[in-house]
């Protein structure tokens, strides 16, 4: 019997646990040609505000050991533009489809979660608290506990869509704001973001990036996101869809292990359009080869 | 656009500093157009995420060409590959050079460093011939000039020390060309190379109210237009500026939608 | 002119800006016959206690993508077992010796600060308030602001010698804990420790190190490291050593820039074990190629 | 100890699955000890921070040579070394085997896996010859036996699968051969392969009241004494235990010494 990858994430039924991860895979036609949408456990598309943004200044990204830090500055079509030109896109296939939305104050994340909630075909919204390249108060969010449950509170009281708070790699705290996601209603938590970095040009002695600073993501960080997803597993009940540095099945694996429910594939992208797929069909054949029925069996069976 | 698991027929020196490699590539290579590129996986590139962007020099028959120079960790490892090795490219991305010049023009390309590369397979498909400039510090850097001859096009050299042709940027010879009758037409730039370059290009066509077809080069993370890393600014029509991804809209854009504002773009 | 790579830092005068991490180079005789201690900037010594401490199970380390985790748990002769065994040793060569010293109450880390203060030969304590890798209290010092107060105003107030403390990678606060260090007198700060990670292995489904979590250090963790200096460096007047995943001039010349006055060469030892006096002799070469006379002229010139 | 650019002078496939590696190490193969290793920093091992320890198989005029099996990265990129390239090693590092044998003493080697290498090197430099048991999992898994027969020692194979001597454990030809008389006086065993292998030999060594050199194979960062990832448990005169770090006061312990709790060991 091949195992069973299907699982049930915050009421939403997924064919299998393995997303694309927002920011990395555009919002739907850019990777059509090469993957079939519809085989991906979850599309989650990059961040939405409620107007348009333009985003950061060039270079925005820039190649490091084991990792790209990138500070595009959340650069979108805003609501309107996502729901007119790319939902409609989305909804040919048979995925759900997860928006993440960001605000730069609580009253914008408030705003663009009502307006996407009266929107048919969106399965669930990804609250992006945690983007480190914006400077008007997204930033802060993440780490800041009080904005970090006013920013859920508000955008709870706004919408019936399940809300996925997407937590701030803060390596000393995740437990304690995991928990405050929990108690403010979220339905489940994506975990991690891209953490703050920067790098340098030694000949004009200026950063790399125009934004100075941006966000690691890529293998760098994977043991740093596998850690967190296991101090927030143990800390809450809702399941936890884990990301940070994840190429193969093994690099998932280990994410199911420490208590993940489903896993999401960022940088990955850029190398593999496909990775996402190759993720899915490596874990079963994993769970196969372990004798397990279902991917469910796999979610926090780490032994210490 | 396809992702092809490629085999490297051939990988060798090509002088100038560059390496050519020759791709198997049957899906890929019978839909490029001049202009665009290819994403490849360099093998064995342990420790970088990314793929590689390189233009393609030739096309035809399920054969690609690429021609690079290796300027950094991932051109190095590239060059270690060796023929019957599988190669993973994304291709053909972006939007190249528009192939059909109204009556009257005289197709004029002017290339810096690999630029000759990419205008190489442009001076083949383009419906006539014309005149090349090619640009760059001394005379083994300069590239492809026999090729281009044996398409019947006119080559004018520049090098920084004069070691070929005249001494001096490539704008010298271009600006002589054009004083002295410029051929038959109006001419229709077409430019690869340097940033500096193409704005050099790009202005000298606004003076002279020509079009200037630019191929911009810039960073790249997914090469498909999912990630924003590439973005150029492209004027707007209320005088703002519109972002523009220069792998998906780009890398070619015509000198007149560009945004120039120096500060802010890339080094 | 050869570049003067000459610094003075919290009143000690060093030969060069490169130090070996605490950890990372043993006590001193370990690499002894390899390299010429005398030549190096600083011997920072691994983390002393009180008492001898027989640190964490094995497997204490595993290599991960372009770093490693590290979970060696402190294990240390003790502060009369090192005055015994290694200082005599240390004191043969012409270089200032820094003793990273930890403790498990605000008391030990007063107590051993104490004892090796009675000692001669010893330049400068470095404080570990951020380690990782123990359970009782040290790793609590480093994130919780109280705690991290009180182990500095408790060695403060027992000793002369330059106090200097080890800041965890906390990527949220880091400028908060470097201005109430140096509110409670520290004299320099030392940027960063090893960020909290994990690894699971796939086929028993544990965790890969015995302490289950560890510190991550090496390539991985430079563009968070540059980062938390550069963040530390607007904030505080006290000089900072840089340090994470420096293995080359240009590694380290990045800290330079954004702001740091020393730097520390960690895990590139077990590759390289003169990666130190590696990185000296390139700084010196980069100083002389962008014509800066004094490594003092490179602190700090980020360009934004 | 020394830090040394070796030179490759050969690499090839070797037979079940290990590769030879000859280097030109002239400063460090004079020093070397039977059972001492050395750490090699494997070339374009890119994305990695370790070197990789390998026990000394050769050495002699100068020449170091290593049989390694490729088991996961590292040594898979080794693989791709070339002859002519240079190879920073650093060594010999560690206490290796005792070399003088109490008179009446029968050296009794038991390898598995790579310990054959390691205790070749022990066979050669011994004053007197005895027996060598070596198990493996099949045939082609068996190393060096014409090698050791060339010095004049003895060999007894044991396979799991019984395709080449014994089918069974290694345990049960040595079984045999005490129970057959041993030779001519007490053994004295010398151990080098997997964890369970030299637990096993330790205990059969406790149990005649004999001595056993066991070989400990850990993971290792500096190779030096200096990181403490390596370190193992020694008894301690009041009855608990003590770490020591096998790359430095081993890899090579008495069993006597060494403190056995299964459940906190490395797997
Ligand atoms: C559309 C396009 C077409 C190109 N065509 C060619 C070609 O035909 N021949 C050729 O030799 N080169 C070409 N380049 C440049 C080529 O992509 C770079 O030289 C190459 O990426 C350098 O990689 P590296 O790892 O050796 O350099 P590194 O500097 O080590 O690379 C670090 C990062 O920077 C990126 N990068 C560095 N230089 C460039 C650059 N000039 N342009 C874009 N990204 C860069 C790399 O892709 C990588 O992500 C083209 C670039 C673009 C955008
Ligand atoms: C003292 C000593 C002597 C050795 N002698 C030999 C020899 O002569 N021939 C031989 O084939 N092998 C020998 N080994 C084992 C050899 O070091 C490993 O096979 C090798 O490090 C594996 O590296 P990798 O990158 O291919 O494996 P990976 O599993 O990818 O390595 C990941 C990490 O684990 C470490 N590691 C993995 N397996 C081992 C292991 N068995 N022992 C120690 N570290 C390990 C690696 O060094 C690296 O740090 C010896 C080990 C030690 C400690
Ligand atoms: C280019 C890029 C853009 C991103 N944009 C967003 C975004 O808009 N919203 C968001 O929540 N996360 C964004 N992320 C973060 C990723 O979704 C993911 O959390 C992070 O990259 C870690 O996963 P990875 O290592 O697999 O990439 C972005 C990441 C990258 C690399
Ligand atoms: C094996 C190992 C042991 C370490 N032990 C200590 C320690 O005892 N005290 C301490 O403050 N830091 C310790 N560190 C942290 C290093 O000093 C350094 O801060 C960290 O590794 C980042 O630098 P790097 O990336 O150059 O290694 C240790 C690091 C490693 C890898
Ligand atoms: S490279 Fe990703 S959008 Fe152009
Ligand atoms: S490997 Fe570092 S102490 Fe043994």
């Amino acid at each position: 019997m091949t195992p069973d990858l299907s699982i049930t994430l915050a009421g939403i039924r997924l064919k299998n646990p393995v997303m694309v991860a927002s920011g990395t895979f555009g919002y739907g036609p850019e990777y059509a040609d090469l993957v079939d949408l519809s085989q991906l456990g979850a599309m989650v598309v990059k961040g939405i505000s409620l107007e348009p943004w333009r985003g950061n200044q060039t270079p925005r990204t820039v190649e490091v050991a084991s990792g790209l830090i990138n500070a595009i500055g959340l650069q979108n079509p805003g609501a309107e533009g996502f729901l007119q030109t790319y939902l409609p896109f989305l909804r040919q296939f048979d995925v759900p489809v997860i928006v993440n939305i960001w605000g730069r104050t609580v009253e914008e994340y408030a705003a663009v979660a009502a307006r996407l909630s009266a929107a048919e075909g969106i399965a669930a919204l990804e609250l992006n608290v945690s983007c480190p390249n914006i400077k008007e108060g997204s930033k802060s969010f993440g780490s800041n506990a009080d904005m970090f449950k006013r920013v859920i509170a508000a955008t709870r009281a706004v919408t019936k869509l399940p809300l996925i708070p997407k937590l701030a790699p803060d390596v000393f705290r995740v437990a304690e704001f995991a928990r405050q996601a929990e108690a403010e209603g979220a339905d489940a938590l994506a975990i991690t973001n891209s953490v703050p970095a920067m790098a340098v040009d030694l000949e004009t002695r200026r950063p790399k990036l125009a934004n100075i600073t941006g966000g690691l993501s890529g293998p760098a960080i994977k043991p740093i996101a596998v850690r967190l997803v296991w101090e927030a597993a143990k800390a809450v009940k809702i399941p936890i869809i884990g990301m940070g540095g994840i190429y193969t099945a093994a690099d998932a694996a280990e994410f199911f292990i420490v208590g993940a429910s489903a896993v999401a594939v960022g940088t990955a992208n850029f190398m593999e359009p496909a990775a996402a797929l190759q993720v899915a069909a490596g874990l079963r054949d994993y769970l196969a080869r372990h004798q397990l029925g279902s991917i469910r069996d796999l979610v926090g069976t780490l032994t210490c | 656009m396809q992702l092809e698991t490629a085999t490297i027929l051939e990988h060798r020196d090509y002088g100038a500093g560059y390496r050519l490699l020759r791709l198997a590539a049957p899906q890929i290579a019978p839909q490029v157009q001049p202009g665009q590129f290819v994403h490849l996986r360099v093998p064995r590139l342990e420790g970088c995420v990314l793929r590689r962007p390189f233009s393609v020099y030739k096309a035809a028959d399920g054969v690609l060409e690429v021609l690079y120079k290796a300027i950094g960790r991932g051109t190095a490892v590239l060059g270690a590959a060796l023929a019957g090795e599988k190669i993973s490219a994304l291709g053909p991305l972006g939007h190249g050079f528009p192939l059909d010049l109204p009556a009257g023009r005289v197709p004029v390309l002017v290339a810096g460093g690999y630029g000759m590369a990419a205008l190489y397979l442009l001076a083949k498909r383009l419906p006539l011939t014309g005149v090349v400039f090619v640009g760059g510090r001394s005379a083994p850097d300069i590239l492809c000039v026999e090729e281009f001859e044996k398409l019947g096009w006119k080559v004018r050299i520049a090098t920084e020390d004069g070691s070929r042709g005249v001494c001096g940027l490539v704008t010298g010879p271009l600006e002589a060309w054009l004083a002295e009758g410029r051929g038959q037409g109006m001419p229709e730039f077409f430019a690869c190379g340097p940033n500096g370059l193409l704005e050099v290009v790009g202005q000298r066509a606004l003076a002279g109210d020509w079009r200037a077809w630019l191929s911009v080069d810039r960073h790249m993370c997914c090469g498909v237009g999912a990630c924003l890393t590439c973005v150029v600014k492209l004027k707007d029509s209320d005088g703002a500026w519109v972002w523009a991804r220069s792998c998906k809209e780009g890398p070619v854009f015509e000198c007149r939608q560009i945004h120039w504002d120096r500060a802010e773009e890339e080094a």
